[in-house]
């Protein structure tokens, strides 16, 4: 077979897409295994309970587009959805802002105990949750901001405040020292330089932490389950949890729910993959 | 329009014995082009530094316009530098770039936008103005970052060796143009750089710096031709003057020198200066356009023949350089000849030294013995 | 540090806005929390008790938060302790933390107990006082589809009760039909999978020496229990749980009694109705659903075949740290006016520990409460199930012993057996 | 002309621009104190008080009484559900990140060699990375479900119906169960990242491979996977720390059963400190402190390892 592949050129192309048919089955199965079960849920998130326990696999007809309304007011999605926003949304300007002001500090200036300072905030990344969020519970109790978005918006800022500065800090410390030179030469303090220099050159390291932060915080669910108990305060994984636990289990509803939590990131993500995956593989890629 | 004064300027890091700069005093006159020139780390750009805010100073003064600024910050100095990395912000367009130091002061849009407008002109940054550094050539962005400079229209120009990066046909041409705006500007200016040739070429005065201090300070030409000691010597000009060991001998009222085998008659020296020297090694220094193939050579006012062996032959079309050993001296010696020499590789030649051009330096410290006025 | 600061007093203000709509000095509101939120009727009830009591108070609010039970245990541990906890708040019996932390106030004199059952206020004494009102009774019952029944040519006897013998071979029968023998699941309730097995040992033992088995003072290797266990695994061996036992929940559960795939019988409280009869969009079973009510099988050699357990649920405690004790209480009384208590049976179709008068039935499932009704004659009743009882360690050996694991088709008879007596016996 | 004693200075062209990047006392403090300021309230002090608290009975109001180690002597001589976990997560931890690490590098291979519209494959195969693990867990407990779960439905039609089974209610299953919903999540960022460290290898160390006759395999095990080798590290690391923390997908899976058979050490603190009808946070602390610090312990041995390695092979 190979003498008569070598002869007619052609044939060798042939045999040798007979044999990525196995690869391509492959690459086909699990683009299928990644991609199908968000289709198969988007398809549910239009059904009905009773319809889907009748055929879990069929298509939604008629499609009750009405479905995500009721979501959104009478399973208060819609107030779920509103709390993860206000919470990621402060958490994340807070982290950018501190963060980029530590990092910029970190990098540009010098001064005694800047090693120290650096190790111990960098150490953050090491500290495992479950160390952080059992006395994080008592301390929010006392100030108290337990039970508040406030207190929700905090404890992500500690955790993830240290990579956030790990992130910017690399980038911020390679931007050239003359920079900032001659934005003193112009006459500018060290905030305007931080607010005109600094901010706006490190925007490709900026909007990578803005991504990872966004999506992480997005989707956590130890210390929103731990931090937050009002049904009105709950964050979107927590309300749909909720709906997990409760007695009848509405998977429609529950589909919907998860369509409406995952909806933002597949926008984002449809738009701007490619910032998407630098941010969220930032810390791994060195 | 200032005159810049450092006195007794120094500058020495926490945890380092040494310093940085040690004791520099200069004046820069009104107007005056200044060139700071030495080898890498010997503290020119330190100074510079200290002149423009960035740096601060560990001891002595900076005054310009016969105020103190050392505690004035860098904003407040009305003084403009450009970086050797031009360090141009790259999220800002060329104009954006040019007027940015303007909006720090509070200045009229209409002002700003005129300076800039004949900052451009000036520099002929018209096309590019709405581009960012990104989009333009290393040539363009060093006229963007003198821009940067001349729009502030400020008192003094700091350059922090604005022409390393550029390649050496584009630096060519820049430095003329640095220096014709120089001239049409006025500005008093402050130049840092470790090429010689860009010292020659530029300065009114040279500052010539070595290991934090100031070694010499003079008008080009006067520093090339009576340097104050050997690394100024070696430093200035290219290729760099030979230095020998000789020794001095003392010859009635007459002086001459030993070296290589010759005896060469020293003229034009005080004879109190050299008398410590008598029956004693002396360095001495010829420059490698004083050595010629032919003692009938015009130019040569009183020729020395000396042994030596062609080491290499390095004909450079305009001249001819011959690498020399001579008999007796570590190094070897280069002399610069005419478009064509006679000798080739491995021949044992005579050649002739000016004897009139010699230079004496003490060996122990260096520094030259000055010749008699006149 | 100002800014620092400036973050932290900052944040503490949001906080502050966010939780505290500090109530004007006329104004009071009085916080309930609830568990149950999905059933309607026990709903419209506790807000009806809310109205009731804002009548006579004017300037009174008294609101609500209606949670899912995980949700608001959890909700309850962290906030008690915070001081941010309701005024009023839903318990069950076997939550005596409450009690011997001190985060409930003893109710002996806030409350009017005249109407309410001593059984059922039995259940909530602890030292010498009384911790919670109880509002809801409820009986362990085994429903079960007629139709299916039927169809596998089976017939109940007159006293509803099969034999032990019977019941094993009915069991072997639906499993040879492909009916699923007895729905249940233990997803997510530490009691369902133990039903069948708790209520055997009650009948087998009887009152005193199964009261005496849960407190550890009678071995689980005595025959008689040895006997029960043998029995129950016989029918677990003959596949009488669903496959999906572990992961099915409550709710599920449900559902799959009555609407898909179907079994044959539903151990459960008498609580069943409260997620049984709702709407069938909302999870409950269809209008026409042949739904009858046996008794558990008769144990050979049992010592109280008509033996059965009474419990008492949902039940409400006044926080120790409420600045409204009295107003609290007085919301408890609402609840347990015999009105309420008519109410609740006409509308939940649950007993109730509140004392009630006669009640004239009526409406769709007029004839289902009168057929539990008739499973209560002549019945001898033993107070809570054991999770209500049971503490520490046996607690957790009941839950994943005779709950999970045995039932669960995971453990022989011995080990069962071995594993109960270590977290039990104390003789 | 200034006098000349030539007396060596010692320079240094790094410290040049030191001066520059000072400032003020008062710009730097507005500068870093709010990063102190959180991390001091809710890193440092948090972290210290959970040590505190590992050595104290806590009652619900706060109240403590020391205890001293008797906590953590609990823990390791008489909890039999801690070391239960223990092995589960432990278990966890090593057969996933060998599978992760591995299966992303097949995967990076697989687009690398070459695949038709790879960039889209990456894009879809790098979806599952975004998800919460709400997300990710609810949808793969349905597919899990024993009735209408699409896994069994598939053996059910392929006429494996006798393997059905209740794929996280079986303790047999269901650690593995959510092993691979685990790995289907993270596989793509597996993939990612060695895909960027497959892309920056010189392509002529794959041609002189080419040349050398060299079969796929061999080109992987010899040419490939030592190339990558600090990535893989990398990744190993990571994926490792990931999965000794695992909480989110098992509570919202399994919420550790059926029987402790997904039971991992962050579940079981989270049962203790949340979920168990105490109000005694000095036990869980314990747990939280003991598994912390093997955590740490374990990360910093495998860089010091792996560093080693990383020397000798480089």
């Amino acid at each position: 077979m190979a003498a008569l592949a070598e002869r007619h050129p052609g044939l060798a192309a042939w045999f040798g897409y007979i044999r990525r048919i196995p690869w391509l089955a492959f690459l086909l199965l699990y683009t299928i295994v990644t991609g199908g079960p968000f289709v198969w849920v988007a398809l549910m998130s239009l059904r009905t309970t009773n319809e889907i326990l009748d055929a879990p696999y069929a298509l939604p007809s008629p499609a009750h587009w009405g479905k995500f309304a009721e979501a959104w007011t009478a399973s208060k999605y819609g107030v779920y959805f509103w709390n993860s926003l206000i919470v990621v949304g402060c958490a994340v300007v807070l982290l950018t802002l501190i963060g980029a002001m530590a990092a910029h500090a970190l990098a540009r200036f010098q001064f005694r105990g800047r090693k120290a300072l650096r190790l111990a905030i960098l150490s953050g990344m090491m500290v495992p949750p479950q160390l952080l969020i059992l006395s994080l519970f008592q301390i929010l109790l006392q100030f108290g901001l337990y039970n508040t978005l406030a207190g929700l918006v905090l404890a992500y800022v500690a955790t993830q405040l240290a990579m956030t500065i790990y992130i910017l800090e690399g980038f911020f410390a390679q931007l050239p020292q003359d920079l900032f030179d001659a934005a003193r030469m112009d006459g500018y303090s060290d905030f305007e330089i931080f607010w005109k220099i600094t901010l706006p050159i490190g925007m490709p390291a900026i909007a990578t932490t803005v991504v990872l932060n966004f999506i992480i915080l997005w989707n956590e669910f130890l210390f929103a389950i731990v931090l937050l108990t009002d049904d009105d305060k709950r964050t979107l994984p927590l309300g749909i949890m909720h709906f997990m636990g409760a007695h009848q289990l509405d998977i429609g509803m529950i589909a919907t729910g998860l369509m409406i939590s995952i909806a933002p990131i597949i926008v984002l993500y449809a738009c701007f993959s490619e910032i998407m995956i630098k941010g969220m593989t930032a810390g791994a890629v060195r | 329009m200032a005159v810049v004064k450092l006195e007794a300027l120094s500058k020495r890091y926490g945890g380092n014995a040494e310093a940085s700069v040690r004791s520099m005093t200069l004046t820069i006159a009104d107007g005056e082009f200044m060139v700071l020139l030495g080898p890498s780390g010997c503290g020119k750009s330190t100074a510079l530094r200290m002149i423009a805010g960035l740096e601060p100073i560990s001891s002595g003064t900076v005054a310009i316009d016969g105020r103190v600024v050392n505690a004035v910050p860098a904003k407040d100095r009305d003084i403009a530098m450009v970086f050797q990395s031009y360090a141009l912000y790259p999220h800002m367009t060329v104009r954006q770039n040019l007027a940015f130091g303007l909006k720090r002061r509070r200045m009229p849009a209409a002002e700003i936008e005129k300076r800039v407008a004949s900052a451009a002109d000036r520099l002929g940054l018209g096309p590019y103005l709405d581009r960012k550094p990104h989009a333009l050539s290393g040539g363009q962005r060093q006229r963007v970052a003198l821009g940067r400079a001349i729009v502030r229209s400020p008192k003094v120009f700091l350059f922090d060796e604005p022409l390393s990066n550029l390649d050496a046909a584009l630096r060519v041409t820049t430095r003329n143009e640095l220096i014709k705006q120089q001239h049409d500007l006025g500005t008093t200016t402050i130049y840092v750089t470790h090429d010689q040739v860009e010292a020659m070429t530029m300065g009114d005065r040279i500052c010539i710096m070595n290991r934090g201090e100031v070694v010499q300070i003079g008008r080009p030409l006067d520093v090339y031709r009576a340097p104050a000691d050997t690394f100024v010597a070696r430093f200035l000009g290219s290729p760099p003057m030979n230095l020998m060991s000789g020794v001095l001998r003392r010859n009635g009222a007459d002086h001459a020198v030993e070296v290589a085998g010759a005896v060469l008659p020293v003229t034009g020296f005080e004879a109190g200066l050299l008398a410590p020297f008598a029956d004693r090694p002396i360095t001495v220094g010829i420059r490698p356009e004083d050595i010629y193939e032919s003692g009938a050579q015009p130019g040569c006012s009183a020729p020395a023949a000396v042994s030596a062996r062609v080491a290499a032959v390095e004909p450079l079309g305009a001249e001819t350089l011959l690498v020399l050993s001579l008999a007796g001296q570590a190094e070897e010696c280069v002399a610069r000849v005419g478009r064509v020499s006679a000798h080739s590789h491995g021949d044992a030649a005579t050649l002739y030294l000016d004897a009139a051009t010699l230079h004496l330096f003490d060996p122990q410290t260096g520094r030259a013995l000055p010749r008699a006025a006149g | 540090m100002i800014s620092c600061r400036n973050i932290v007093v900052a944040a503490a203000f949001a906080a502050l806005a966010a939780t505290g709509s500090v109530a004007k000095a006329e104004d009071v509101t009085l916080t309930v929390w609830s568990h149950e939120a999905d059933e309607p009727a026990k709903v419209a009830l506790r807000e009806q008790a809310a109205r009731n009591l804002e009548a006579k108070h004017p300037g009174l609010t008294v609101k609500i938060t209606w949670y899912e039970k995980d949700g608001l245990n959890s909700a309850l541990r962290t906030a008690l302790p915070s001081g941010q906890g309701p005024d009023v708040f839903y318990v069950e019996p076997d939550q005596v933390e409450y009690i011997t932390n001190g985060l409930i106030a003893p109710l002996d004199d806030l409350v009017n107990w005249n109407n309410i059952y001593d059984w059922a206020r039995a259940v909530w004494t602890h030292d010498g006082k009384t911790w919670a009102l109880p509002e809801e009774a409820y009986t362990d019952e085994l429903y079960y589809n007629k139709d299916m029944l039927a169809k596998l040519g089976a017939k109940l006897p007159d006293n509803a009760q099969f034999s032990q013998a019977d019941f094993l071979e009915l069991v072997k029968k639906a499993r040879a039909a492909d009916i699923t023998p007895i729905a249940a699941g233990v997803g997510d309730r530490p009691y369902p999978g133990a039903y069948v097995l708790a209520e055997a040992l009650l009948r087998k033992l009887g009152t005193d020496d199964y009261g005496k088995l849960l407190h550890g003072q009678l071995s689980f290797e005595d025959p008689r229990v040895v006997g029960v266990f043998k029995w129950v695994k016989e029918l677990v061996d003959a596949g009488a749980y669903p496959k999906n036992f572990m992961t099915l929940k409550l709710g599920e559960s449900h559902h799959y009694f009555y609407q898909k795939p179907g079994a044959l019988t539903f151990p459960m409280g008498s609580f069943y109705s409260g997620r049984a009869f709702v709407p069938v969009d909302q999870g409950g079973q269809a209008a026409d659903f042949p739904l009858g009510i046996m008794q558990f099988p008769a144990m050979d050699g049992a010592a109280c075949n008509e033996c059965k357990t009474v419990a008492v649920g949902a039940s409400f405690a006044v926080n120790a740290a409420s600045k409204h004790k009295e107003l609290a209480a007085e919301y408890l009384n609402e609840l347990a006016t015999p009105e309420m208590g008519k109410r609740w049976i006409e509308t939940v179709y649950l007993q109730t520990a509140v004392k009630t008068g006669d009640i004239q039935f009526s409406g769709p499932y007029a004839a289902y409460f009168t057929e539990l009704m008739d499973r209560q004659k002549g019945a001898k009743y033993f107070t809570g199930m054991p999770v209500d009882v049971l503490t520490g360690a046996c607690k957790d050996a009941f839950v994943q012993v005779m709950n999970k694991a045995f039932p669960g088709g995971l453990m022989s008879v011995d080990e069962a057996v071995k594993a109960m007596n270590e977290g039990c016996y104390k003789g | 002309m200034t006098a000349s004693e030539l007396q060596p200075v010692r320079t240094d062209d790094g410290l040049a621009s030191q001066g520059a990047r000072q400032t003020s006392r008062a710009t730097l403090l507005a500068f870093v104190v709010p990063a102190v300021a959180i991390f001091v309230l809710f890193t440092l002090y948090p972290v210290l008080r959970t040590i505190w608290n590992s050595t104290q009975t806590l009652g619900p109001m706060g109240n403590g009484t020391f205890v001293g180690l008797q906590n953590f002597e609990e823990i390791l001589f008489r909890d039999k559900t801690f070391w239960k976990a223990v092995s589960n997560t432990a278990i966890f931890t090593i057969v996933g990140t060998i599978a992760d690490v591995a299966g992303g590098l097949l995967l990076a291979l697989c687009l690398y060699a070459g695949a038709p519209m790879s960039r889209t494959l990456r894009v879809i195969w790098f979806t599952p990375v975004l998800m919460s693990y709400v997300v990710v867990g609810i949808i793969w407990t349905w597919l899990y479900d024993y009735d209408w779960g699409l896994i069994n439905h598939i053996l059910r039609w392929i006429g494996l119906g006798a393997l059905e089974q209740s794929w996280l209610g079986d303790p047999n299953t269901a650690l593995w169960a959510v092993l691979v919903t685990h790995l289907w999540k993270w596989l793509g960022f597996n993939m990612i990242i060695c895909l960027a460290a497959l892309s920056a290898l010189p392509k002529e160390v794959l041609g002189a491979a080419e040349l050398d006759a060299c079969g796929w395999w061999a080109k992987l095990v010899y040419v490939i996977t030592p190339m990558l080798w600090p990535t893989l590290l990398n990744l190993t690391v990571l994926s490792f720390i990931g999965k000794m923390m695992m909480f989110d997908l098992v509570w919202i899976m399994t919420g550790g059963g059926p029987l402790w058979a997904t039971e991992t050490v962050s579940t079981y603190v989270y049962k203790r400190a949340f979920n168990w009808n105490t109000f005694n946070l000095g036990y869980p602390s314990a747990i939280a402190v003991l598994w912390s610090g093997m955590i740490i312990a374990f990360v910093l041995l495998m860089m010091r390892l792996f560093r080693q390695r990383e020397r000798l092979e480089f």
